[in-house]
């Protein structure tokens, strides 16, 4: 043994309590700490992964009862690969952000670099923890730490952004404790392996309100249709980094719980192609609503709800291949998206208005930003030999396998609007003239090595794919197996 | 019976706070009809057993919750519509 | 129209849930037979294991510890979200709003309050493990005393600084004593001291200890929220 | 007389829970001032609390508190009401104090910015 998965919640918890006392000796610590906190975090992660891949899955008790009674962790093959992508993405937003913030004063910047530690945190837990009120407590670390982060700037209107979140975060918590009270009205229990075995004993229509309710409260985060109103604004007041930290991080979160309870909690037979359908809806309006930004980062925004849509169809098939492709999906736009936002935002970084329209020329500036920017942009859509084509290949061989012929051709004529609206932009940093009044705006070393690493992922996935396959067939090989899960957790003594 | 009557009493008065709350012009007179509906709900958890969470909710709903509202309407606007934006939280205790 | 709309939507989403929770009913055991509900496991262990006999604080301390950490990472988030979206340079931090202009007998009156409402807190937390109440309560108990010496002294300050030690050296002994709990082979918040007798002051394990700390935690981070919004003059158009 | 009053009392306190919810949910959505729409979310948390308290209660039931005056008399622990709702009621109280303070943070910022706190004015994002 290694470590124990509770250590990625009580190792950065006690950093965020030592932090303030840490910046009384020296004010630097404020912004190292973070960073040695998620490096230990990470090495923490890719060696329980490895053991993981071999041995099966860890369950960690927390206060000595095992479950049902008391509160458990699973490091599964399926949450530890999530973990470690989200550790992995979190250290990087805090190089990309570790001089980016340099010109801040003291004590935001302790607060930004606290509130995005928690953000991640907040996530993994949500990714770790096996109890539905634990998970309730977690989103709620996430989302007010995301509250925060979308109002640091003062000039814009991030303010207006973040109150439009903390509104529909705090509707989403209240379906999600409606939700958990129904459930444990009727079985007496909050353990999800626990619910996940007596859950056939219940009355179905109360079954049927209640997964209602936890898809409504997590789709509010997951930014599914109907329910995602804060997300372009949201993305668009955030400082960049923290956009690439949503996209990557917290939508990942909550789209794992969606599937946790989708998969794994509620046997609901009708309830895959409700995923397919709400997937769907979300894919094509948010693509469609893509080509009418003027905005770059709203525009990002809606490709990275587009792209949640598309995994929430993959998941809907409800086969083996289904939930590869998903998660191939999950991992590639986690790393594309980042590498978009980190790049997009140095693109716009001196406008005020951050149109699409002031990248005219920025390839003539900013020659290495503006390749990753196009790299990242044909890899999103699909294109060989970039990463984003085996993933989109493995969706649609998903929906051929599972004879779903009009998803096929939705998601292909989707892609096509995906393409058209990226290369609008790609065109204009390489062929358009630049307007007399940006000022382009030189990439810190820091933030040139981070997207440097991302593009290098992104061509080695691209080229050699069968780096991640291997690890991707084993994490969705435990999603699927419910029976497994149940008895991993349930048999402790 | 008397029981009976209050316990209606105060579920009625509770409805009726929240309609008030919501209802109500002047965010001032809402923000403490908010806390009527606290007080009413640490009693009714009393009566549902719970005391710990009355507890809780006496200190947290009624004072912390109402007075940082106040300072809030205090800092901000008091009245819902603004159409007199001068007519301030001051002038209207004087 | 609009208001037509969401009395329609209202109704439905109120007509479901209602008819969920008269099926659930009302004081009469709910749970599916033949399951055995975690609740009995709770009670009995409360008093077996734990010496604990307030069954909500067992809960909220040892059973389900993890949520309590997290909850009042949620708090101290809350603070520092609150310093952040309300930061400005410093000398533009502006007098403290003031509500009221206190007469004699409310500035004399709340100073001998003071001290008794600080010491019911703390009786509140370090008997949270034998009667009602407990970190949560007692930490707010001692946030309205501050909150009340606040009100009736337009000069009364508390400092920033030890506001955060305090907050910050509760939130580690936590954190701390959760990890402690690895020691002789066991998990993160295992009861790791002896649990004395039923009812006494000294039981129940690192159950009171933790739930003092909590007390703290909350007590400061709670006076912080109220210090930062009432430092919060605001400027008629901005 | 009293019994058959007492059952639709049953019915009365879920009733008034989900009533005050759905006056809080109202609010959200139809109101206009941002510190209205804040206190109608502090309205919907009430009735969420006690909704949630009640799933908890059993006729009779005493206070989960093992009293020296409990262990003497009655030493019967089905006569406890159920301790895990008012756990998670307690969590869910000091979160929602939480959102409550941010939210009215917010609000602060948004005035000190536009001068305003009604929705049309400040509306520069689409909503």
């Amino acid at each position: 043994m290694v470590g124990t998965p509770v250590l990625f919640i009580a190792i950065p918890l006690l950093a965020a309590f030592l932090i303030p006392l840490l910046g009384m000796i020296w004010k630097e610590l404020v912004r190292i700490v973070p960073g040695l906190v998620l490096t230990y975090l990470l090495i923490l992660a890719i060696n329980l992964l490895n053991h993981v891949l071999v041995h099966g899955p860890i369950v960690e008790v927390i206060a000595g009862w095992v479950p049902p009674i008391g509160i458990n962790l699973v490091f599964s093959a399926f949450s530890g690969f999530l973990v470690t992508l989200m550790i992995f993405l979190g250290l990087l937003v805090w190089i990309y952000s570790y001089r980016f913030k340099r010109n801040v004063e003291y004590e935001p910047a302790l607060k930004y670099f606290l509130m995005l530690m928690m953000l991640i945190t907040g996530s993994v837990g949500i990714v770790l923890t096996g109890d539905i009120f634990n998970m309730f407590v977690f989103i709620e670390i996430t989302s007010i730490s995301a509250y925060g982060l979308t109002a640091f700037y003062k000039g814009r209107n991030s303010a207006e952004a973040s109150f439009k979140y903390v509104m529909m975060g705090s509707i989403a918590s209240t379906f999600l404790l409606l939700a958990i009270m129904i459930i444990y009205s009727q079985l007496g229990t909050l353990n999800m392996a626990d619910i996940a075995r007596k859950i056939h004993l219940m009355n179905p229509t109360l079954k049927i309100v209640s997964y209602i309710f936890f898809v409504t409260a997590l789709g509010i985060e997951a930014e599914i249709f109907p329910l995602n109103g804060w997300a372009p604004d949201a993305y668009a007041e955030a400082p960049g980094p923290v956009g690439a930290a949503f996209a990557g991080i917290v939508v990942k979160a909550a789209v794992y719980a969606i599937i946790r309870y989708t998969y794994t909690i509620f046997d609901l037979s009708s309830s895959f192609s409700f995923l397919i359908i709400i997937g769907m809806i979300t894919l094509i309006i948010a693509e469609t609503a893509a080509i009418r930004q003027e905005k770059l980062k709203r525009m990002l925004a809606y490709s990275s709800i587009g792209q949640m849509g598309l995994v929430l169809v993959a998941f809907g098939f409800g086969t083996k291949e289904g939930v590869f492709a998903a998660l191939f999906l999950m991992l590639n736009h986690a790393i594309i998206k980042s590498l978009l936002f980190f790049s997009g935002s140095y693109l716009v970084y001196n406008s005020t208005e951050k149109n699409i329209k002031e990248v005219n020329g920025m390839s003539k500036f900013l020659p290495v930003t503006s390749l990753l920017f196009a790299i990242g942009a044909f890899a999103i859509v699909g294109l060989p030999p970039f990463a984003g084509f085996w993933s989109k290949l493995s969706v649609l061989t998903a929906a051929a396998d599972s004879n779903m012929i009009l998803i096929m051709v939705l998601v292909l004529m989707v892609s096509v609007v995906e393409l058209v609206y990226y290369l609008r932009v790609v065109n204009r940093i390489y062929f358009f003239k630049k307007e007399a009044d940006t000022k382009p705006h030189k990439p810190t070393f820091n933030a040139l090595f981070v997207m440097l690493v991302l593009g290098a992922i992104i061509l080695l996935i691209g080229f050699y794919p069968d780096a991640v396959t291997g690890m991707l067939h084993k994490a969705s090989a435990s999603l699927m197996d419910k029976g497994q899960y149940i008895h991993n957790v349930l048999s402790l003594k | 019976m008397i029981y009976f009557i209050l316990i209606c009493i105060l579920f009625l008065l509770m409805i009726g706070a929240s309609v008030y709350a919501i209802i109500q012009k002047d965010l001032l007179y809402a923000v403490m009809a908010t806390g009527i509906i606290s007080l009413i709900l640490s009693i009714l958890y009393y009566l549902l057993q719970a005391p710990d969470v009355a507890l809780t909710e006496a200190a947290i709903g009624v004072a912390l919750t109402t007075i940082i509202f106040v300072i809030t309407i205090r800092n901000t606007v008091r009245m819902e519509d603004e159409s007199d934006k001068k007519e301030k939280f001051k002038s209207a205790v004087k | 129209m609009k208001k037509v709309l969401v009395i329609l939507l209202l109704a439905v989403l109120g007509y479901y849930t209602a008819a969920t929770f008269f099926d659930i009913g009302f004081g009469q055991p709910h749970f599916i037979k033949g399951l055995e509900p975690v609740k009995d496991i709770y009670l009995a262990q409360t008093v077996k294991t734990l010496k604990v006999s307030n069954a909500v604080t067992s809960i909220v301390v040892n059973f389900r510890g993890f949520d309590t950490l997290g909850e009042v990472t949620v708090l101290f988030l809350a603070v520092t979200v609150l310093g952040s979206v309300l930061y400005k340079k410093r000398h533009e931090v502006g007098e403290r709003s003031v509500l009221f202009s206190a007469s004699s007998i409310v500035t004399s009156g709340s100073k001998l309050l003071f001290p008794a409402i600080i010491l019911l807190g703390a009786y509140v937390f370090i008997h949270g493990h034998l009667s009602p109440g407990g970190g949560f309560q007692g930490g707010v108990i001692i946030a309205t005393g501050f909150l009340l010496m606040l009100l009736s002294y337009e000069n009364y300050s508390v400092s920033h600084t030890a506001l955060s030690v305090v907050e910050s050296l509760a939130g580690i002994t936590f954190a701390g004593v959760g990890l402690l709990g690895f020691l002789h082979g066991g998990t993160f918040l295992q009861n790791f001291l002896p649990t004395g007798v039923l009812n006494n002051l000294f039981s129940g394990g690192i159950i009171p200890i933790i739930y003092i700390a909590v007390g703290f935690k909350v007590g400061a981070e709670l006076t912080g929220v109220i210090y930062t919004v009432l430092h919060e003059k605001g400027q008629s158009n901005g | 007389m009293d019994s058959t009053l007492f059952h639709y009392l049953d019915y009365a306190v879920y009733g008034t829970a989900i009533l005050v919810m759905l006056i809080g949910f109202y609010g959200t959505m139809v109101k206009k001032s941002l510190l209205k729409i804040v206190i109608s979310l502090s309205v919907i948390d009430s009735g969420l609390n006690l909704l949630i308290v009640t799933i908890g209660y059993y006729k009779g039931g005493t206070a989960p508190i093992f009293s020296p005056g409990f262990l003497k008399n009655f030493k019967d622990v089905s006569k406890m009401v159920d301790p895990i709702p008012q756990a998670l009621v307690l969590t869910a109280i000091v979160i929602g104090f939480g959102v409550t303070a941010v939210a009215l943070a917010l609000v602060i910022r948004l005035y000190r910015h536009h001068g305003t706190l009604n929705i049309d004015e400040i509306k520069n994002l689409k909503w």
